[in-house]
């Protein structure tokens, strides 16, 4: 049952990313492409909860959990600072007119 | 501790949430900026939550490894420059799907998943996960310049489905064993990660922005399903998420760039040129002065700019031509189509980079009517997206893009440094035509020129 | 851990429903709200696993049953035939000017 | 037979796939009908697999229910007039929620929910459930006219806060209590049932189609929770996505009102008028010879058409006199407000009836900056939808609401039975315009003249 559960998720989910990125301009495509990179990034939280139940003793459980640890935390502060870097950048003229 | 769980788990649906609102806020690049601040906040909650996950030790080497991992990339983030973003992006992405790879593979080495859905889910994570991981990692180093060449095998494309095949029956065997043993856990990850870079290896720098998308949602799905095997569905959502929107914005790229994902991966463009009609006539040169007058006594400028402006980095010239002109009374604005560049909105960070509001930026279906009454189209370092034969030439590799308009205008100036032609590898016949003259050099020297010039003039 | 799945599904639902909707216009309010109408029809399913696990001796259950399967299947019906019947009267005008 | 239940509960998910791309294609008129016709087929298939549901039995009687409640509200759907649609809009869906509460009925009569999340949500789709469904029936008796008055109590909002507040508490009581009597739950649904009743008497006929609304999304809920009660993630889904889409809707509608939800459930429209400048000036009459001339000789005409339209059912005649103007030259296009009529896109639905195809009707914001090249506005039984005074009268009600610029045309011509006042009770001061003539008849008989009179100047 749970399973059939997990696949209700799935599907929403996937319809749910269809439907906000198709409302997204390519102006923005370029920083889209790295926020959802940043987004996968949560991959981190799983990556310490393995490490977190890893064998204290066994110094290759350690490894591979330092491991996905460290590429988990990489990807999720890489995407933010250089989405967040790029959106920095956008600005409306508006703004600058009214100087 | 129960209840503890309970809250964690409540704390990620709300995680859940606020990503999802946050790449929503990207729809618009008035709230782009706040969306990706909110997903960080939210980042930052479910990392803190975890730390309370019931049961858990090695905090101490764990924290090294957030620090480790966070710090560098942080400070290499902070460093890029806008130029280099795409391969950045490679790589950040690829260390996520290292991530969900690793950890399907501390799941396997624990004997923790075996049989069922589980099982097959964690290798069907790990193999794509792998892939993603060394898949790019080649793509930083094509992008980068670390690896120059695209790397070719003979039947390339056999030897491809070949291990691809290898893999996946591995991974079946692997996923319906009872007690799969460590030898074939290792020897598939060893293959799923030469996998990713066999395939990638022969894909040229042009194609890797599409490459990049892909394996970004490659990555989005490994980590959904190495979600669902740690029964933690604010993965399999986040994860899923990207991976659909992943997939769609791939589609896009290719769309737009009129070339099918497939032939991306399979039939990667070799750099000969391929096809197109021979076209007759001369080009017209022209120098920065003459250029310098057209525009500053024109009344509308349309300027094009494409790969080359990227290149050259020549968009902080770009802007402060474009401020003179219109201190002039010259009403200037940008035209972008949506592949100009390398990677889909190039031009626009590029631009946004040097400090032009994007209200000022018209996107290919704004702006291509308006063509026929501008004075001065001003094309910088593009070549493809202004080929008028993509309109008309039946055997040309880009038949059927649609093309900016440059041709309509008044007057076109070309700025590239020679005859060098675009990504496509083909002849343009608008530099050809009988209003257009080329201005050679680099952009940013070009235009530096053309400033000194403009200024020069002003009374 | 059920329970916390299908708050997720819970919340994508929500959101999917939202996104769908908020891009149908004016126009086909009306239909949207009849069509919506029919969709959630779908609790007949609901009505006729619950009478069929009804007890055949006991007349109070199924007659809840009798009329929860009555109500559901007149909700999806009379939804699916009013949403078409309207739908069906929208048309381009470009046929018929080609005519 | 566990078998069986995975492939049932396979479909259920292509079932649920399908009915949220049947609501996508909604979005546009010229999909709209496929997508209803798609979820028409999945409901059948979700109708059909669930016959095999493990361990079921009573199917002859099921059968017999899914008949006579099947065909009757086929037949019934059929026969409706396209006027009468809101009312019977709202007794299917009062249908939906009834089922959703007796399935809560049903499952506790069994003792087959206690304690948790689960008794929880079952109760609270009870509650949900039997209010959509004796609302709706009011909502029913109200628009088909069996039951006239607006029924008030003396302090009406502190009674259905207060029977609200005791529905709720003795809810609760079901909800926690090991084995809830069946006193209690007997007690419980009647009060329910007693909350829909009283809570929608009050409100206006007119108000009704937001009270409509908000009753499908709460059945929409109802479902929603009913499911997670039944273990069903697709009732689940098909609720949800309803309840959210039902709700966004009623707020869509009551903005379009200008009338807060809150307004519309607890300080209903009395009939009284309300406020509101005085407007001096005095209305000027035309003939329906001088109308007819006046359009047929017109360049450009606008046609507006309101409440009264419907009422009078003018739609086909109004089409027939539209045709007549366009074979002889006349320009003849539809301005649809948002609110126009009493339900939301209530005059698009009409016109289509009629056969006007849907690219000659233009909603507010398309055709708004036209009227001032028009020659002709003319409005047919629509009033608040066009009265100035929501422009710059800040005591009217109406005050803020967009309104169309008929008044910005060369002349216009206003169709109505006499002095009535529209929906909000108050007086319209385009009537009192110098360019404004007023062509007093029902529409129907007005337009019919119109018509014959335009034919006889054919030549
Ligand atoms: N945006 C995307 O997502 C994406 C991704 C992958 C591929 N593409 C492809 O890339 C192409 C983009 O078109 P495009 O018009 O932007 O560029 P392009 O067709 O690649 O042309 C670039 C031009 O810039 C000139 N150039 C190079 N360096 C320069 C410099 N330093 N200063 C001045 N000019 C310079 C080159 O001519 P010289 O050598 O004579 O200077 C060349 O003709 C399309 O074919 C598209 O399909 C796009
Ligand atoms: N669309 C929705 O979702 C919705 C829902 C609820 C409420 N509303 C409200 O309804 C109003 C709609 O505005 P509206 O301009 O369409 O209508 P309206 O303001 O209600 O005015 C209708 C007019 O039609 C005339 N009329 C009535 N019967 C007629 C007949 N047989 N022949 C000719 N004329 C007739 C009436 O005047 P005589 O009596 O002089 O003929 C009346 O002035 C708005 O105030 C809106 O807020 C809309």
């Amino acid at each position: 049952m749970d399973g059939i559960v997990y696949l209700y998720v799935f599907v929403l989910a996937a319809f749910t990313g269809y439907e906000v990125i198709s409302r997204v301009p390519v102006i923005l495509h370029t920083p889209l492409m790295s926020g959802s990179n940043f987004i996968h990034g949560v991959v981190l939280i799983g990556a310490m909860v393995v490490m977190g139940h890893a064998d204290p003793d066994s110094p290759l459980e350690l490894a591979i959990g330092f491991f996905a640890v460290l590429l988990g935390a990489a990807n999720a502060a890489g995407g933010y600072v250089v989405t967040e870097r790029m959106l920095a950048m956008f600005k409306s003229g508006k703004k600058k007119e009214g100087e | 501790m129960m209840t503890a769980k309970w809250l964690i788990d409540l704390a990620y649906v709300g995680v859940a949430v606020v990503f999802i609102l946050g790449l929503k806020a990207m729809s618009s690049p008035a709230t782009a900026r706040k969306g990706i601040v909110w997903a960080g906040w939210a980042m930052i909650v479910a990392t803190l939550v975890t730390l309370f996950w019931p049961g858990m030790h090695n905090f101490a080497l764990m924290i090294v490894a957030m620090v480790i991992g966070g710090s560098a990339a942080w400070w290499s983030g902070k460093q890029v420059k806008m130029t280099d973003m795409p391969q950045m992006v490679a790589i950040y992405n690829g260390m996520g799907g290292g991530a969900a790879a690793a950890i399907a593979l501390l799941e396997f080495t624990r004997g923790e998943v075996h049989g069922g859905m589980v099982a097959l889910l964690a290798v069907l994570g790990a193999l794509i996960g792998s892939v993603a991981f060394s898949g790019s990692c080649v793509a930083y180093a094509k992008l980068q310049g670390i690896m120059k060449k695209a790397y070719r095998f003979p039947a390339q494309n056999q030897l491809n489905i070949g291990l691809a095949a290898v893999v996946a029956i591995l991974g079946l065997a692997i996923a319906t064993a009872d007690a799969p043993g460590m030898g074939a856990i290792a020897l598939f990850f060893v293959l799923a990660l030469a996998l990713g870079v066999i395939v990638t290896s022969p894909i040229g720098g042009a194609d890797m922005p599409v490459v990049i998308s892909l394996l970004n949602a490659f990555t989005g799905l490994a980590v959904g399903f190495e979600g669902y095997v740690l029964g933690n569905p604010a993965l399999v959502v986040a994860g899923i998420v990207v991976g659909a929107s992943g997939t769609l914005l791939t589609q896009l790229m290719a769309k737009a760039m009129n070339r099918p994902i497939a032939n991306v991966l399979f039939t990667p463009i070799t750099g000969e040129a391929q096809g197109g009609e021979a076209i007759e006539g001369s080009m017209r040169e022209m120098g920065s002065l003459d250029a310098a007058a057209t525009m500053r006594y024109a009344s509308r400028v349309i300027i094009i700019p494409g790969y080359g402006m990227a290149v050259a980095g020549a968009q902080h010239k770009v802007w402060e031509m474009t401020q003179l002109l219109e201190e002039a009374g010259v009403e200037v604005v940008f035209a972008i189509h949506p592949v100009a560049g390398r990677m889909p909105g190039h031009m626009n960070v590029l631009l946004a980079e040097a400090g032009v509001p994007y209200d000022k930026i018209f996107d290919l279906e704004e702006i291509n009517a308006d063509f026929a009454q501008a004075d001065v189209a001003l094309v910088i370092g593009a070549n493809d997206v202004v080929n008028p034969s993509a309109r008309t030439d039946k055997s040309s590799p880009i038949f059927g893009m649609p093309i900016l308009n440059a041709d309509m205008a008044q007057n076109v100036i070309v700025v590239k440094r020679g005859k060098g032609t675009g990504y496509s590898g083909i002849e343009n016949a608008l530099f050809y035509k009988e209003n257009c003259r080329m201005l050679y050099g680099s952009a940013q020297a070009a235009i530096g020129e053309v400033i000194t010039h403009v200024k020069s003039m002003e009374d």
